[in-house]
């Protein structure tokens, strides 16, 4: 039962980056600069009214989203959750989807029958998740069954917060899959809070990695911020449930910058908190290392980061442009056919 | 594992219409507890391990809430699903993952959802309040979900079959005092029945008997009784209550004039009330009398015998108000 | 902490009845996610922290099972929970012991089990299919729990405060499109409101609008346009669906003859059926026309403005409706 | 996060029982013996039709459930489950009840409304559980919480099987009560099977009570055919929970040595478990115990035996006397005054 707490790779970092593959780190990189720059637009977009409800974003995840996505094959599955926008853009998810949701859009992914973050794509091997937490969990071991069932060593990873562990979900899935020894890879986001509850009213245990312990699996601790040991973390996970050794956790730390959803001024948050976390930008921290290592140069960096912003205001305005969803029909679709 | 031998119980039935689809289909497979060695709490899937192995019958932990989940998950990705909870009533602790993920997910996304949920339910067993719940109500409001209540062996074979071809969620509910209580008339068959399409069992001329699962073979029984006092009922067994055949329901009542519904579940927003307020509102001119519902007390159903009784329809009660209604 | 302007908001008069309770009776205490330092995610006990402590605001893990059982046990030896569900929606993650352990046990045993469940429900918020639910349904069928719908902010404090007092579970359900859009008239009383009893709200004599929570509102103003056309609409609050005032529906609908139920829940199963089936069990012969039924359409909650607006029931469809039906 | 695996208690059996209140050591006996005679009795019944439906039986639970219920004040608060009559006649369930609850009988606990296992009486602090495991385990924490909110020191005791700890009411449980420290003491009752199901189709983890550790509370696993062993450790647990320091787990192990109930002839379990099993009858190696340590000689245990024999003749007598419950008024109390 190895249960451990890995905070960065044990190599120092330049080292570990000239042994990797220089296009999957910019490509890391580029999803992630992507991210926020698309989460930055929607939070001026939620401001300037342009969005329906509130506005989840996943600042300070990205290095879990696509540290954690980057590790998959084309064909496995992923079942993410609210702040995951790195691992749909990952897998292809257009900026301008993603935002035709949080607007109703005809163009979103449910052309509006749902909306917000209730948004992916089956063929793009992402599930879409209900509100409820974690119920992407029982999912995931379904697909990471049906991979089994057939022979197939397809993976699948999903994601949940902090407090969503404490949920039946979780609790049964990990035992579903722990028994079943089912390809999944578990990957908690730790973000200090759930809504405006910290830490230590959710969970009483040490780690959230050490839950492992209760479905016999290993369970890894990560930071968070650090995309490169997510991305080795769950690839070890991804590697073990490919081979058929079953399910695993990787716990990755870090801090929801922004509010539960933009709504929320997240007054509970102590100030020193943020001031020690604004140092640890996930995004700024993974550049570094690439310019640190010659993956990437300054300007090659700037020129990421200006088409990311391109990006994202060519996806507003797509999505600004795109038509509202007609009711005919709306009763069609209850079921399958 | 089953065997047709030209009689086969309701219990029979099940078993033999999922063995014939797992034979026909390599992605169906079943899961839930106790499925595996021992086939089942009530034995539908004895014998099963052996024949398909334990990739296609897959025992579980206690944990509705993961299978069911997992078998949506399954779904998803094209395998066809069949999950036994091993009493209805267990059901409640998969309410969640039905309601949020089952049900609505086809009409949020377009994928395809095919599970299909086995559950023995009912009562007359003097199991007591919690495990001899009648649970269609549960589901029965929600979008998105089939509900499957065969009240013969016949239907329970090709409405499983059915059932497990769909692309939907459907929630079929095995009344578990027929399982061995019912056998075929003859040898079944395995072709499908469609779902949404009521049956009229028994022709009559003078009350229209609304009702599906025990109530269908209860029902004949008393009417056979009324016969012979020159009470002629006609008896609908909807089969599925959702879709709910609402056409073959008007039309008999618009030939007799006067409907009972009747089913063993609580008569407070039971399914009943769902055909009585549709047929006022659809037959109304036609109706000579008001719709009366037939169903247990609002109570929990009570384990001890007489209490049982009390609480759920018993043939007096159905033969009582079905002469009522006729001689209005 | 609300403090009563004479203007109180449905929000506010959830908050001030809550909080009366907590200083009337030291028994009465607030459990849920996020009710603590925050308030509960639409703020109803915004400052209950601060004026009761940690000891009677209780923040939990997202474990709606897990707390709605604290809760049972807690009642058991003589506490008086109130659970908030963040959202309706998330109670079908506690179904099971809503309805196995806190519904059934004082039938089973005879012990008390004084639980209140608040959960702010419903659409028109543009909250999608799993933050929009109406769950009345869910919960109508079994036996043991009341059920309590407030269309007022008059209402939504006195029945909140006899929901607290009640020794049996209720389920009490706050409409969320009218926590800051209605106002009381006038202070607010916090004197309870005996649950079980409907109001007739406005009286009229063409066709009786029996509704309930947000349909109240919207009926009154409906009947207020239709007066204009000499449409005299009488409006029926039934507050509480379980149990159900048949008494005060029926003299109504004797006195019209003609009926139509409005609710924002879908139709098929929906409360609507059991008033439905009822009033013509019990009205028949008084009845002019059949009672029509409104609300939404099977499926579920759209997200989009045009798409939820198409599903749940809008004014003009329900002038429509009661124009029809008292004119035919 | 002590989780450890103990045995047996470390001194001597014959040392240690001699520094023990032999009132309560006899006590204890008594009741185990008491339980064995009244499931023999209803297993007997049972065969003979007296029963309404299948039985339920504890046999080699009797250390665990009397053991454990044995370690509690007279206020403490107790939520058994299905194999705990031992703890129910601890409390002073009279076992004409429970066997009026397997007859539907008017004088069963619940009046013949509920049946079988579902007896339970609050007058005695005993939870009456529904069918659904282990709905015991939220209600538990209920009365715990009840406890320190009133700033009282009373524990609740509750009880589950191996497979019960797969589910959403366990995982939930525990982590409320973690993390609200609520004086809890959970036993779980390993018999090696849930219904048919094997430990290993139903939990991954090395032990039961290693779950501890998803919670940060300790966790204790013991022999649970060693009515001491189980004794001291449910003991210390409740020493804890009543000083305050929050819940914890204690595992016993033994074997289900009937069917999962009486209808179920059990054979897909392994015939040399039972041999193996069969040498280790908690109420015989208790009784041993005591006679070798002189707390109870050879005479008195037989009487022990004999009297509980006779007690559950008479119960059964009683149980069979009493009259089934009249239908009128079955309408009432679906709401409480
Ligand atoms: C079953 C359920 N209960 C409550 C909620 C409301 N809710 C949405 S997100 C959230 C907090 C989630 O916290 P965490 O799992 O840590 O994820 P984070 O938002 O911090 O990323 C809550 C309580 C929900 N979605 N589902
Ligand atoms: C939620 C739920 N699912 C299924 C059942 C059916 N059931 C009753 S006991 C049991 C096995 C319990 O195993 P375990 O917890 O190990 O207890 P044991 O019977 O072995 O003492 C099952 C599956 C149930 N009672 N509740
Ligand atoms: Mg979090
Ligand atoms: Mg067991």
């Amino acid at each position: 039962m190895a249960t451990r707490t890995r905070r960065k790779p044990d190599a120092p970092a330049g080292t570990a980056i000239a042994d990797r593959d220089p296009v999957l780190l910019r490509r890391i990189h580029e999803v992630m600069v992507l991210t926020r720059a698309v989460e930055d637009r929607m939070v001026a977009m939620y401001k300037g009214g342009d969005l329906l409800g509130s506005l989840y974003t996943g600042h300070w995840h990205e290095a879990i989203s696509v540290g954690a996505a980057s590790t998959l094959r084309t064909d496995d599955y992923m079942a993410p959750i609210h702040r995951d926008l790195g691992a749909h853009l990952w897998r292809g998810m257009e900026p301008w989807q993603v935002m035709a949701s949080f607007m109703g859009k005809a163009t979103s992914p449910t052309g509006g029958r749902d909306g917000t973050l209730h948004y992916g794509r089956l063929d793009l091997g992402i599930y879409n998740l209900p509100s409820h937490i974690p119920a992407n969990f029982p999912v995931a071991t379904g697909m990471a069954f049906a991979s089994k069932y057939r022979g197939q060593d397809r993976v699948c990873l999903a994601f949940c917060g902090d407090g969503s562990t404490s949920r039946a979900d979780f609790h049964e899935s990990l035992t579903m899959a722990s028994v079943l020894k089912l390809p999944n890879v578990f990957v908690i986001e730790n973000n200090q809070f759930a809504y405006s509850t910290p830490l230590r009213m959710q969970s009483n245990s040490e780690t959230f990695a050490i839950k492992a312990v209760a479905y016999g699996i290993p369970g890894v601790t990560v930071d968070g911020t650090d995309a490169l040991a997510v991305h080795d973390a769950v690839a070890e996970g991804v590697a073990r449930a490919r081979a058929g050794e079953g399910p695993s956790i990787v716990e990755g730390v870090t801090m929801r910058m922004h509010g539960h959803a933009e709504h929320d001024p997240a007054d509970y948050v102590p100030k020193d908190m943020y001031d020690e976390w604004s140092k640890k930008d996930p995004v700024e921290l993974f550049e570094n290392v690439l310019i640190d290592a010659g993956v990437l140069d300054g300007d090659a960096a700037k020129k990421v980061r200006e088409d990311a912003r391109q990006l994202a205001i060519a996806a507003r305005r797509k999505a600004l442009a795109d038509p509202m969803p007609e009711p005919s029909g709306i009763e069609d679709g209850v079921y399958a056919d | 594992m089953p065997t047709d031998s030209g009689q086969a119980t309701y219990l029979e039935a099940v078993g033999l219409a999922l063995d014939s689809e797992m034979d026909r289909d390599p992605d169906v497979f079943i899961i839930g507890e106790d499925v595996g060695q021992f086939g089942g709490a009530f034995k539908v899937t004895k014998g099963f391990l052996e024949k398909f192995g334990a990739r296609r019958v897959v025992d579980t932990p206690i944990a509705e809430t993961g299978f069911t989940g997992l078998a949506a998950g399954a779904a998803l990705v094209g395998l066809r699903p069949v999950v036994e909870f091993q009493f209805a009533d267990f059901i409640s602790c998969a309410f969640d993952p039905i309601i949020n993920v089952l049900a609505r997910h086809h009409w949020r996304t377009g994928d395809a959802m095919p599970v299909t949920m086995r559950a023995p339910f009912g009562g007359r067993l003097r199991a007591g309040p919690t495990h001899s719940q009648s649970v269609e109500s549960y589901f029965a409001h929600v979008p998105g979900i089939k509900i499957v209540m065969p009240g013969t062996p016949e239907d329970a074979a090709g409405l499983l079959v059915s059932s497990i071809r769909d692309n939907s969620p459907t929630l079929y509910l095995e009344n578990k005092y027929l399982y061995r209580r019912l056998r075929a008339s003859g040898p079944l068959s395995l072709d499908p029945i469609p779902l949404g399409v009521a049956k009229v069992v028994r022709e009559g001329r003078d009350v229209t008997l609304i009702t599906y699962s025990a109530g269908v073979s209860q029902g004949l029984e008393v009417a056979e009784e009324l016969d012979k006092d020159g009470i002629s009922v006609e008896v609908v067994d909807i089969r599925t209550i959702v879709p709910l055949d609402v056409e073959t329901i008007v039309n008999s009542v618009r030939k007799t004039s006067r409907a009972v519904v009747l089913h063993e579940a609580a008569k407070r927003l039971g399914y009943g009330a769902e055909i009585a307020a549709t047929i006022q509102e659809e037959a109304f001119w036609d109706l000579d009398q008001p719709v009366v519902r037939i169903g247990a007390l609002n109570t929990p159903t009570p384990t001890s015998p007489p209490l049982e009784d009390a609480v759920i329809p018993q043939p007096a009660q159905i033969a009582e108000t079905l002469r009522k209604v006729a001689r209005a």
